[in-house]
């Protein structure tokens, strides 16, 4: 089943040029990932990896792409999304980090209105093993089986699916929400899709402090998710008030601990590991 | 960004939201003389001035003296007093509370009002509260406010005052990129009017490029961790023995909870991020170093940063700054094997697990 | 068939104490439409028609309505039309006139997104005889029969409707989009109800001068449209580039002349009447 | 509602495009001493100003006050000119064009851009023609800029500009409620600077209200048209010699179609529009009457406009103004009965089908 991507998803990449665009483009081409072509404004004509690189997303539309990898400074990353949008791309995941939320939001509801999904910003991508990445999640890790990932977090996803790899088992889809404070997915909308697949299995959930993200995945996996579900909360020993690095990692208002949240997997029968490596043991 | 309530009032001021009279000092000189009763406060980013004696009232110029010379450099709440705000007394009526912030469960931002201002709104029960989620294309509208007053009860006179002030803070909310625009209270004046009697605006700290006007000021950070700001780390100083270099917030957090779970205690969070360079490693070293741990812990699950310039970057840092205290290093990733190499020729030992390498550390650091 | 309304929707009225609000509530009601409340902010707690009446939108929602007549001022029209999509309501049919086009074009968009359709402004709405009308149609032109009309006009709506019912025939539905720029429906959005209401037979498009509405509609109607299309415009006499009262109704640049349209009707095998009242003729 | 040129131009000016500089004067009196080249340009509400003499070149205080003295209340193309805009002269390399208009078939805001300017857009091949919708939610990105400036094959410096242009165009076409604004030409300057060397902006008729600041001046009206429009009429002049009174715009429309038809001429379009009042009908008449019909046609079907007040009003008109031309009534719908019977006791008979009451007055009127 298509969730999210599959093996014919083409994707294009914007701001391919750079550092970053064009390195994991080269790792998307290996990973089997079909790029067909980056946008850079002014750079029109080039080549990246033996791609084409046009200056607009709209002169790369008759090689169909679907998806786009966006990978441009923060200030410019509303607009690349909203030309995205603009030329029908349905799925728009976004690599930089330190995007004003408010820009996230303006991205959001309006690929929502044009039926779009949003994958970050500053989040890992997304990886159907032997399928597709779109990402920056190491090739390395995966191997195709029957677990799915969902995750708020990045090198913390690629350590339990690495755990999850190395035990043996493998993985049917994992997708990076992205640790900003409006992602373009959350919990709920990603586990709709697990839940439907029939290629996954069992599905692993990695949270961390702050909103409420998991406590409302936990109230859906009780009414809806028959499959077995388990989780990690990062972010236990994190002090009120004090801000981890991701925006996402702060403790208000006595919501959003990493107590409340474990609660609320205990009671919807959801296993929480205590330490990322224990994923796999729970999953059996 | 947190911003200082004369700054929040001069934005305000600027949307026509009204706020009383008022002039900023920073010392007792550029006071001006007294001519009406006035409220001094001290600009200070914490919450509970009133409680701790941060707001003086005057009604004479003895007084107003008095004031200010009690409060300009002294401690609120731990936090050193350098401004103070010289504003119209007024003749409060009533209080309330507005505020606008981010509802991370919907995505959207969400109005908060209350009747029952003036205190802090966590202390308010739940049924006094109007919350109302807040579309973020079509934006505020007025019948928002409508509902809003409804709540509270207020005539079409008040009703009106809010709504217009309602539009123009989320217009502030937008313009600014906020996380938050919050008035406790909102007082009804002896003259009917509905005037904003303090101002809380935090701005979203990725948006600060926006508004290069407002000074990075967080007096809630520690001097090491506005250094390792300025550097452009995910920095947080701790109160544990133990330094921690991580690479990923969700990773670093991981680490200080496993550190935790087994009795180790954590002096700092260092998200080195996504950038492979040594130098960065380097300088995370020096800051993790000025926190002077007892050991330090390097957690790498390599990606965009690569194991290999990681181990390299510790060698650096071992010879830069001569280190003492035992580094325990984890590698796993992207160049592990050649991460691993370095190291070990350089006489480190690096674990390619995270449980083993924080069990070690626990037990090289000893007990707090 | 449902379209748009049946006789099931409940109706509120935004608005109700006013003049137009006031006397059109009464004739929908004697028309045997379900309204089932108003809404005036300050008013709440009067009662029209024996109608309670609301300060908001949302205190009427335990009544569910499906549908709201906004009969307010101008510039007021676009908050109420705002207020009614966030409670949820999904016809939103607006009776006033000179609202800004830039509003109405907020207003249409974000119905769009919310699933919801949008009547007016400055049209007559909808009238399904023996179901349900919103808006201020004459409720004694119809008969309930197999005729569904669709126009840009208001009156001349009633002319060619009561030309119909006199003939003989009856009609399905009918509904004025509106005489604006930016109405919240056009032809080809109508025809698709029409096309799709086993209760429909005929068509009418009464169109005027202006805009590209009926070339649009006639594309449409050559490639989908197997039932019979009939077709009047008014303005076959304006002078270019003079206003004739619609804003709608003005010629420029050679788009949407009345011949323009007329010979794409012809082309889609459409027979336009020379006059209103020819229309029951070319209906035989 | 069209802005004279100065008014768009001064828009422009607020929002940061832009301009050449220059000042208005209403006299020669308010002519500042030449200092450098300059045009004159008659400010009157219609294009081709150029060839029909309305612009002029000054290189010299002679030739600045030559061109004021021709062009200050000379006509341009039947328009009086009573106020010139002087202004720096630009060193044209070449001229581009540029709008924002409502594409009414799409519902969007619509972009058009060329490289082919200083023409009417309408002469320039479709090829030579970019056009782009624009999302009415997200409004203008940078984007559309980067695809228009690259249609127009721009470089990077000319590209920015452009982008900055169209971005404060769309805050223009926005914040004015415009039907249109466009610029035309868009110049290339000797310096390299893109410069708006015209400004036509048209808001929307129904947002005048929220800009209040521009006057309603319409000379494209003729004097009864504005006294019609002033009591809120919708009212045209046409250039036959009946009489016309209808309710709703197609309706009126279509009387105005079918008396065509049969080869009569009618001298106006009058809506009624959806009031119910006796004065309505009367002040109706009276502006019919001032255009001097050979005969009238009232055409009414009665909706929100009930048949009986028309008729009452229709006996007052008569009355009043003691109307000697012949006046053919349909009456319809709401109230018809009743106001057929009031017709009838002042000895009017009236038609309650449109076609014969048509056939009827063409045959009153006679040939023109």
């Amino acid at each position: 089943m298509k969730v999210i991507v599959d093996s014919d998803t083409k994707v294009i990449v914007q701001g391919i040029t750079g550092h970053q665009g064009m390195f994991h483009t080269g790792e998307m081409l290996k990973f089997g990932t079909k790029v067909v072509a980056g946008v850079s404004p002014g750079k029109g004509g080039q080549k990246v990896h033996d791609l084409p690189v046009f200056d607009t997303v709209s002169e790369a539309m008759h090689l169909m792409p679907e998806a786009t990898m966006i990978s441009v400074p923060a200030p410019l990353v509303k607009d690349a999304a909203y030309e995205a949008l603009d030329s029908g791309i349905k799925v728009v995941y976004i690599l930089t980090e330190h995007v004003p939320f408010h820009d996230a939001m303006d991205i959001l509801y309006n690929a929502r209105r044009k039926g779009a999904v949003v994958l970050g910003p500053n989040g890992p991508g997304i990886t159907r093993p032997g399928m597709c990445k779109i990402g920056i999640m190491p090739n390395t890790i995966f191997r195709k089986g029957n677990v799915a990932v969902a995750s708020r977090s990045g090198t913390l996803t690629y350590e339990i699916v690495n755990a999850i790899t190395q035990s043996g088992m493998g993985e049917s889809t994992v997708i990076g929400l992205g640790g900003d404070p409006v992602p373009g997915m959350d919990f709920i909308e990603v586990l709709e899709l697990f839940n439907a697949d029939p290629d996954t299995e069992k599905i692993v959930l990695v949270g961390e402090i702050g909103g409420s993200n998991e406590e409302r995945a936990a109230e859906y996996i009780k009414k809806y998710v028959k499959k077995k579900v388990v989780a990690y909360i990062a972010g236990r020993s994190a002090p009120p008030g004090k801000r981890m690095g991701h925006a996402g990692a702060i403790i208000e208002r006595g919501v959003g601990t990493a107590e409340s949240k474990i609660k609320a997997f205990g009671d919807a029968g959801v296993d929480v590991a205590e330490y990322p490596v224990d994923i796999p043991k729970l999953l059996r | 960004m947190n911003l200082y309530e004369y700054s929040g009032k001069e934005i305000f001021r600027k949307f026509q939201i009204p706020v009383p009279d008022g002039y900023v000092i920073t010392s007792a000189a550029e006071l001006k003389p007294y001519t009406s009763p006035v409220v001094v406060k001290s600009q200070v980013l914490i919450g509970g001035r009133g409680k701790s004696g941060g707001i003086k009232f005057a009604k004479d110029q003895a007084s107003l003296d008095q004031a200010v010379k009690d409060l300009m450099g002294s401690k609120v709440r731990g936090f050193t007093v350098n401004k103070l705000l010289i504003e119209q007394m007024l003749d409060i009526k009533k209080e309330f509370y507005l505020s606008i912030t981010l509802n991370r469960s919907e995505r959207k931002p969400m109005l908060i009002c209350s009747a029952s201002g003036g205190v802090e709104i966590e202390t308010v029960p739940e049924e006094q509260i109007f919350r109302k989620s807040i579309d973020p294309i079509t934006g505020y509208s007025d019948f928002i406010g409508r509902e809003a007053a409804k709540f509270m009860k207020f005539d079409e006179n008040l009703s009106k005052q809010l709504r217009s002030i309602l539009s123009k803070l989320y217009d502030v909310f937008v313009h600014y990129d906020c996380e938050l625009v919050e008035i406790n209270p909102l007082v009804m004046n002896g003259d009917g009017r509905l005037i904003a009697a303090d101002a809380k605006v935090i701005i979203d700290s990725d948006s600060t490029y926006r508004h290069p006007e407002f000074p990075k000021d967080d007096p809630e950070r520690t001097p090491l961790e506005l250094e390792a700001q300025s550097k452009g780390y995910a920095f947080v100083e701790l109160d544990g023995i133990i330094g921690v270099i991580a690479n990923g917030a969700g990773l670093t957090m991981a680490t200080l909870d496993a550190l935790l779970l087994h009795k180790g205690k954590p002096r700092n969070f260092l998200d080195l991020g996504g950038t492979d360079s040594t130098d960065i490693v380097v300088e995370a070293f020096d800051l993790v170093l000025k926190a002077k741990p007892r050991a330090i812990l390097v957690n790498i699950f390599g990606g965009v940063t690569k194991c290999d310039t990681v181990a390299s970057g510790i060698v650096e840092a071992k010879k830069k700054f001569g280190i003492s205290q035992h580094i325990v290093v984890r590698l796993s990733g992207v160049r592990e094997n050649e991460g691993r190499e370095i190291l070990k020729q350089n006489g480190i030992d690096a674990f390619s697990e995270m449980m083993p390498a924080v069990e070690k550390v626990v037990s090289l650091a000893g007990g707090a």
